[in-house]
């Protein structure tokens, strides 16, 4: 089970005007694991991301996702197949309350989204679902409350349930810890290791400590090509990683 | 919006024209209704049309051309200018959603400028003379519209279903979504929602409500004419929306009234109607944005804390 | 002589040149106009009421103090840059926190004003002004006469200096940056209000520059800008609000354009602008030189 | 003991009608390193924003050299030689990479070369004729980085440098920091990788609530690890 | 109807047309009541008017708010064919008397025509036919047609072509510009490659002006062809400055230079309206006020259908008509004449812009009644 592959890439290839950002980078993320994407500045993780959440269209190479061709699949397509990232700047919808905001998520699934002449009222059935997600985060005092009022680490953590509530079948999460302050940090990273016991989550993150602690495979893109890949122990003792990443004294 | 104030105005629109000239009114109602759709758009989308004249004058012309020419009854008159608004909405919507705030109103605007000379050269909108002298006939070929309280009634009943319709569509799930747009796009995308589908749904839904409103409009004045394509239109309705506060249910409609009565009673002093809608503009842009009725709202929220809370907030404003 | 539906050759040029012409004043209309959106994010709707004052005080001064064109061409520009630093100062500064959209009303209540006003004071039947470059060249395939030619050179002269002093200084780059980011600009030492006011005012002498030009050719009257600008944002659709080339060369490419159509589809002459804007943005929704946002 | 170069006194700031910064009191002396530590939300970036002058609304007061600058606007502070790196990095996306980093504009002798900066951060000199905002995130934050270094301002406030920056080039910070500090340049930092601000700082302000709680010299640091984790909420 | 009578004076106050029309026309009305004696069968005279901005709809608001809530009797002058089209349809509906002078299309006394709708000054067969057949006859037998494209332009282009035809001219060909064109240099290039020896403007206002502008720029008229500015008024010529101007062929139904009586008329005129020279249209609407309340006298009564029948007994005499009468369909018959924009040096005086080429009599002037086709003339 461990070993079937989720998202696959073959040669995945990205040029802007000749520069290349990533080269001929060949992924395997095995379903239910937590996948690391580390590796040092310009290496290329970003763009490799966006190659996947189809921000950027590859120069060359193919994705695969549950064994389907998603290469040329629109932003949206893919996320109603499953596949959600979240953004690195805190993305919620400010003026909605915590509970809406989780709702415009749930709501895709009655299909009602473009039913202009039916009643609001007829997404209240979604509020149990949306607080629950809500708990399932830690907002469970925050269900009223106006999304753009909330502190930082909360509006990623909502900003997840909200992701969470599309019922993904794979997270990907560009530096989740970004900006967090030292508090909030294992809080999240807990949450994103409950969350992909039933999931796949492909992160990039710089905060080593928590690569170590929740990721199971780890792969160091160095110049846009894959230098080495394995669980954190390995990785991290690979000298080439010490020199191009991690440098003296850490780990 | 509550219950008492809904059946006050309700019985407004009954007794009114008891006591005011209804051809007045029922312009006013034209336009609330025209502004209702414009409204629509920027208030809950966030789009700023600066071309809603195409629709509104468009659908006039087919609306009159249908009834005069064709001898069709009223209601299918309208009917027809509805859809072929809506058409134009699609056509006109799908050029115009693929850009944002300013270029939106650019793009729109230039678009209804090309409906506009398109409407001075077709042959049957007769240019410069409009079509003149139009027939309101029968409503459903019985009751007749020529006397001016059944047309009153007509163009009430109108109103309301036209305001109903964006009632509803601001409070479905269609309208969370909108909302959900309007604050942050790009997520809105990353949760599988299409956009520019949704915009474009949106878009329509407007035109085709502008649509009701001119094809009413031109029964009402019995004339449909190049001023109801013009570029000024598109920015009578924004000032109407503007002076009634952009965002709220009632506004438009207040508004309509406010800008309706002023040019009734301004229209001799010429070009000055225009000096003075000019100065409305920059006032309110400058310090009631948000409009009649969005400043007395708030002015009742503020009211609504304790009366200490309120002195609180008097003091802070010194 | 071989014809070109019924168009020798010659007749062609003549047209070519012709459109050049015109599309000088959309050129030069659009490019103040990108300035201003560029630095002030404010869609300046009293562009073309700016234009028509331009045209106005050249008429006026000429009128009543005897200025002959050429003064004009210093003096209007220069007294109208001035009546836009108030409009700045008074009211479009107090804008910049807010959306965008506000601008755009704003100016738009300015055009009414303006417009009315003028009607008010000087009717609508225009004013003559008298040809300061009388006579012309016969270029054996049309006659040109000496002010159209010197329109053009003028109006490339100063959209070329334009250019070069956005894309190639120092001041340049400082706007640029400002208009993404004044807060920061301004943190780093650079009094981006004072700059932002005189960019404004650029852009309305820009503008008034382009009525004293039109001045001769048309008749001074209110009207003459709002029939204009409609055109002219649609010109900044089509080249894309990015590029200060792109208002330049968009400007100068849909004059030519127009010209042709009147010569072989006069009727549609008015609208081909605006099926243009519609492919183009069809293919690119940005705008031929616009990144898109 | 050099004189205080800034002086924090009471300092008050709002975003409209919210209140941000409710009497932050701090002061740096000439050549010192000076972190400001806290979670988020507590007023970090605000306080170095009011010290640029770039917020809605400050009162209180804020001694640059002596002088009061609380009441000038933020380009007269700048001149008198402050500069700021702020969180988002702010790189200008219609300035290539080196037109970026001439952009600031020299206000006192004494600031890097562009081949020093260059020098410090490789990956720039590479990309210097691409869009500024088309590099990556670590390498904008460099970019933000290096900017300032040019202007020769002699107090730098650098809101959260390190974010997303790989270890490596955390070390290299650290280092130039440190080079920074012998150059007699004077730093306040906004830091949450306490683990980094730790290696570079004299000292530390913590912030809550828009106010500095508590002060820790580099010394005391060692001895008051779990205060410390208390504070930041580990 | 009530105890008084109510006219109601509709015109561009501000727009294009208000200073051959607007204000001045006011001014006019208000002297021919004055004139009168201001009071009719005992009842006071009222004189009431309003900006139409040349836009029928505002034109038919005004109109029947005026009639609803005024009691006014008589709409007057009334510019632009499109806002008089309009008009008409409202007086004939509620039966009220139609002055028009300002109006220019041939369609008010054709298929348009009403039984209370008089149409004074000129209309747009006089002028083609005018200048049309003229010009011909001086030997500008090949054209060029510069035409406003919508309704009104094509009108005028067509009844001049004819008149050109038929005088034995040739139609060289025709460019159609939009309405409200700035620019006008290469439709004027077209024209001028087509060598015909007259360039006809089947525009108004402002497109008029400035074709007529721009062809003096490109040397036109300096290039031996001639200008027939088909709808052009005096003040357009002022406006214009002979030095432009100079060479143009127009037809108006008044001049205020023509003889002792008008020059009269234009004095008292010129010092009630800030020295500006009366307009065709303007003079037009004292003469037909005048003769309206002549009729009003006459008929007893201001009820609309009779005062209608009686102006069109009562001969019509007065500065600007001579003998002139009021057909059937509304047309009233009057000579016009043929003018020619003076050059520079020629003009003595201000306001001395035109010399008179031929006068047309009004039989032959004007549409033969037949040929109109309103359904109030039975063969
Ligand atoms: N749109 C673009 N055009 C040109 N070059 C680009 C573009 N986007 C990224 N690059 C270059 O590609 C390289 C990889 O960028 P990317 O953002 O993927 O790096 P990263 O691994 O995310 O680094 P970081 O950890 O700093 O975010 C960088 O050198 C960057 O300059
Ligand atoms: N532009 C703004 N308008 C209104 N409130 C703001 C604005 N910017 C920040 N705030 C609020 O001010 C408070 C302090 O923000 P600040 O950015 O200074 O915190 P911080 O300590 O820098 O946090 P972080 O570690 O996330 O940078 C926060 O509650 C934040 O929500
Ligand atoms: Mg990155
Ligand atoms: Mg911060």
């Amino acid at each position: 089970m461990s070993d079937d592959v989720i998202l696959a890439t073959e040669g995945l290839t990205k040029e802007f005007r000749g520069f290349v950002a990533v080269r001929d980078v060949s992924l395997r993320v095995r379903r239910h694991t937590i996948h690391a994407l580390i590796g040092p500045n310009g290496a290329g993780k970003t763009t490799c991301f966006n190659l996947l959440t189809k921000f950027l269209v590859p120069t060359r190479g193919s994705i695969h996702y549950n064994g389907r061709d998603i290469t040329r699949a629109a932003p949206a397509q893919i996320a109603r197949m499953g596949l959600v990232r979240s953004f690195q700047i805190s993305a919620v919808f400010p003026h909605l309350s915590v509970r809406e905001n989780i709702r415009v998520a749930l709501q895709r699934k009655l299909g009602t989204a473009f039913h202009f002449w039916r009643s609001e009222s007829s997404l209240d059935q979604l509020n149990d679902r949306a607080d629950q997600l809500a708990d399932e985060v830690g907002l469970s005092e925050y269900h009223g409350a106006t999304a753009g009022e909330l502190p930082y680490g909360r509006k990623r953590a909502l900003e997840i349930a909200t992701t969470l509530a599309l019922e993904p079948e794979m997270l990907l999460l560009d530096e989740p810890m970004a900006g967090l302050a030292h508090g909030d940090i294992p809080r999240i990273a807990e949450l994103i290791k409950r969350v992909a016991t039933n999931r796949t989550v492909l992160m990039v993150e710089h905060n080593m400590k928590v690569v170590a602690d929740i990721s199971d495979t780890i792969t160091v893109l160095q110049r846009g090509e894959v230098l080495t890949e394995g669980p954190y122990a390995s990785v991290a003792e690979d000298p080439r990683v010490k020199e191009a990443y991690m440098g003296t004294g850490h780990g | 919006m509550n219950k008492p104030i809904a059946l006050a105005l309700l019985a407004l629109l009954v007794v009114a024209p008891f006591f005011v000239y209804p051809s007045f009114l029922m312009t006013a109602l034209c336009f609330a209704l025209f502004a209702c759709a414009f409204n629509l758009l920027i208030g809950y989308v966030g789009l700023l049309s600066f071309g809603h004249a195409a629709y509104f004058g468009g659908a006039a012309y087919i609306t009159a051309h249908v009834v005069k020419v064709w001898g069709w009854t009223p209601e299918l008159g309208i009917l027809a200018g509805v859809v072929v608004a809506a058409f134009l909405g699609l056509i006109f919507g799908s050029l115009a959603i693929r850009r944002q705030g300013i270029y939106f109103a650019m793009i729109t605007l230039a678009l209804s400028q090309m409906l506009y000379f398109f409407a001075v050269q077709a042959p049957f909108t007769h240019g410069e003379d409009g079509i003149q002298a139009i027939p309101r006939r029968h409503l459903f070929g019985l009751i007749d519209l020529s006397d001016s309280l059944t047309m009153y009634y007509f163009v009430a009943v109108i109103f309301l279903i036209g305001f109903a319709i964006i009632y509803r569509t601001i409070h479905s799930p269609f309208g969370q979504i909108l909302k959900a747009i309007r604050e942050n796009e790009p997520r809105a995308v990353s949760l599988g929602y299409d956009v520019d589908r949704f915009k474009l749904m949106a878009f329509v839904l407007s035109t085709a409500l502008c649509g009701l409103a001119g094809g009413t409009k031109a029964l009402v004045s019995q004339i449909a004419s190049l001023t109801d394509v013009h570029w000024a239109m598109s920015g009578e309705v924004v000032l109407i929306t503007l002076v009634g506060g952009i965002g709220t249910v009632l506004g438009p409609v207040v508004g309509a009234f406010i800008v309706i009565a002023m040019q009734n009673y301004l229209a001799e002093w010429g070009e000055w109607v225009l000096v003075i809608q000019g100065v409305i503009f920059v006032v309110i842009v400058m310090s009631l944005r948000r409009g009649v009725v969005g400043e007395l709202v708030a002015l009742w929220e503020r009211r609504k804390p304790s009366a200490a809370g309120a002195e609180a907030k008097a003091q802070a404003a010194h | 002589m071989f014809e070109l539906l019924g168009i020798s050759p010659q007749a062609l040029f003549g047209q070519l040149l012709i459109g050049l012409i015109n599309g000088a004043f959309y050129a030069m209309l659009s490019l103040g106009l990108a300035v201003i959106f560029g630095l002030l994010n404010v869609i300046n709707f009293a562009h073309g009421a700016q234009y028509m004052m331009g045209a106005f005080v050249a008429w006026f001064v000429l009128e009543y103090a005897g200025v002959p064109f050429w003064g004009a061409l210093i003096v209007a520009p220069v007294a109208v840059a001035i009546f836009g630093v108030i409009l700045e100062q008074v009211f479009i500064k107090r804008l910049y926190h807010l959306d965008h959209l506000y601008g755009l009303l704003l100016t738009f209540g300015f055009v009414l004003i303006i417009e009315g006003l003028f009607r008010y004071k000087f009717g609508s039947s225009g004013q003559p002004y008298d040809n300061p470059l009388p006579g012309g060249q016969n270029l054996g395939f049309m006659f040109l006469p000496n002010y159209r030619g010197f329109v053009v050179v003028a109006s490339l002269v100063v959209c070329l200096g334009t250019w070069f002093m956005i894309e190639k200084t120092k001041l340049g780059s400082y706007l640029r940056a400002a208009t993404e980011n004044p807060t920061l600009v301004r943190a780093f030492g650079i009094n981006v209000p004072r700059m932002v006011t005189l960019t404004y005012a650029f852009g309305v002498g820009l503008a008034a520059f382009a009525g004293v030009l039109a001045a001769p050719i048309y008749q001074v009257n209110p009207t003459m800008g709002s029939n204009l600008i409609i055109i002219v944002f649609a010109v900044v659709v089509i080249g894309g609000m990015g590029s200060i080339m792109g208002s330049i060369v968009t400007g100068f490419g849909l004059g030519v354009i127009e010209g042709l159509t009147k010569v072989f589809y006069p009727e549609a002459s008015s609208t081909v602008i605006f099926v243009i804007m519609a492919i183009v943005l069809l293919i690119r929704p940005a705008g031929l030189f616009g990144t898109a946002k | 003991m050099a004189e205080p170069l800034l002086q924090v006194h009471g300092l008050q700031a709002f975003y409209g009608e919210s209140h941000i910064l409710h009497g932050v009191e701090f002061e740096i002396r000439k050549g010192e390193v000076v972190t400001l530590l806290g979670r988020n939300g507590v007023g970090k970036t605000t306080t170095l924003k009011s010290v640029m002058g770039i917020v809605g609304h400050r009162t209180g007061s804020v001694k640059f050299e002596g002088q009061e600058t609380v009441s000038l606007p933020s380009n007269r502070i700048a001149r008198l030689g402050i500069a700021f790196c702020p969180e988002e990095r702010g790189i200008f996306a219609s300035l290539n990479v080196e037109e970026n980093l001439t952009l600031p504009p020299a206000v006192k002798p004494g600031g890097m070369t562009v081949g020093e900066i260059f020098g410090l951060f490789p990956n720039l000199q590479e990309r210097r004729r691409s869009q500024g905002t088309k590099l990556s995130g670590g390498e904008q934050q460099m970019l933000a980085i290096g900017r300032i270094l040019r202007t020769g301002a002699n107090l730098l406030l650098l809101d959260e440098p390190t974010e997303g920056l790989a270890p490596v080039i955390v070390q290299r910070i650290g280092e130039v920091l440190r080079q920074l500090k012998a150059r007699g340049f004077t730093i306040l930092l906004v830091e949450q990788n306490f683990r980094f601000a730790a290696t570079v700082a004299d000292r530390h302000y913590v912030m809550e609530d828009g106010r500095v709680i508590d002060h820790l010299t580099a010394a005391e640091v060692a001895g008051s690890i779990d205060k410390l984790n208390e504070y930041l909420g580990v | 109807s009530d105890d008084v009578v109510k006219l109601g004076v509709m015109n561009d106050q501000s727009g294009l047309y208000a200073d051959i029309t607007g204000p001045g026309s006011v001014v006019a009305a208000r002297m021919a009541v004055e004139d009168f004696g201001g009071k009719v069968l005992g009842k006071p005279i009222e004189v009431v008017f309003a900006d139409h901005q040349n836009k029928p709809d505002i034109g038919v608001n005004v109109a029947r708010q005026w009639i609803d809530t005024q009691q006014v009797d008589a709409m007057v002058d009334v510019p632009t064919s499109s806002v008089a089209l309009a008009v008409q349809e409202v007086t004939r509906q509620k039966n009220r008397v139609f002055l028009m002078s300002g109006p220019a299309s041939s369609d008010l006394t054709g298929k348009a025509c009403s039984e209370t709708g008089i149409h004074w000054t000129y209309d747009t067969y006089a002028l083609a036919n005018g200048t049309g057949k003229a010009l011909v006859k001086q030997g500008g037998d090949t054209w060029f047609f510069l035409t406003s494209d919508y309704a009104f332009g094509h009108a005028l282009e067509r009844d001049t072509a004819k008149f050109v035809t038929d005088g034995g001219g040739k139609v060289l060909g025709v460019v159609r510009h939009p309405l409200n064109t700035a620019d006008f240099s290469s439709f004027l290039l077209q024209a001028q490659a087509s060598k015909a020896k007259v360039i006809g403007l089947a525009n108004a206002g402002g497109d008029t002006i400035n074709s007529i502008k721009q062809a003096a720029e490109f040397g036109v008229v300096a290039g031996g062809q001639r200008l027939a500015g088909l709808l052009v008024f005096i003040n357009d010529v002022h406006a214009l400055g002979l030095k432009t101007a100079q060479g143009l062929v127009v037809t108006s139904a008044f001049y205020w230079d023509l003889n002792d009586d008008t020059r009269a008329f234009a004095k008292r005129f010129m010092e009630k309206h800030k020295g500006m020279v009366p307009s065709m249209i303007q003079a037009g609407v004292y003469g037909e006020v005048m003769h309206y309340l002549k009729a009003v006298q006459a008929a007893g009564t201001d009820e609309a259908k009779a005062v209608a029948k009686k102006m069109k007994e009562l001969p019509i005499n007065d500065f600007m008509t001579k003998n002139g009468s009021i057909r059937q369909d509304g047309r009233v018959i009057r000579n016009m004449y043929l003018l020619q924009v003076k050059k520079p040096e020629e003009s003595k005086a201000k306001y001395d812009y035109y010399k008179v080429l031929a006068t047309i009599p009004g039989n032959e002037a004007f549409r033969p009644m037949a040929e109109g086709g309103c359904p109030l003339v039975k063969g």
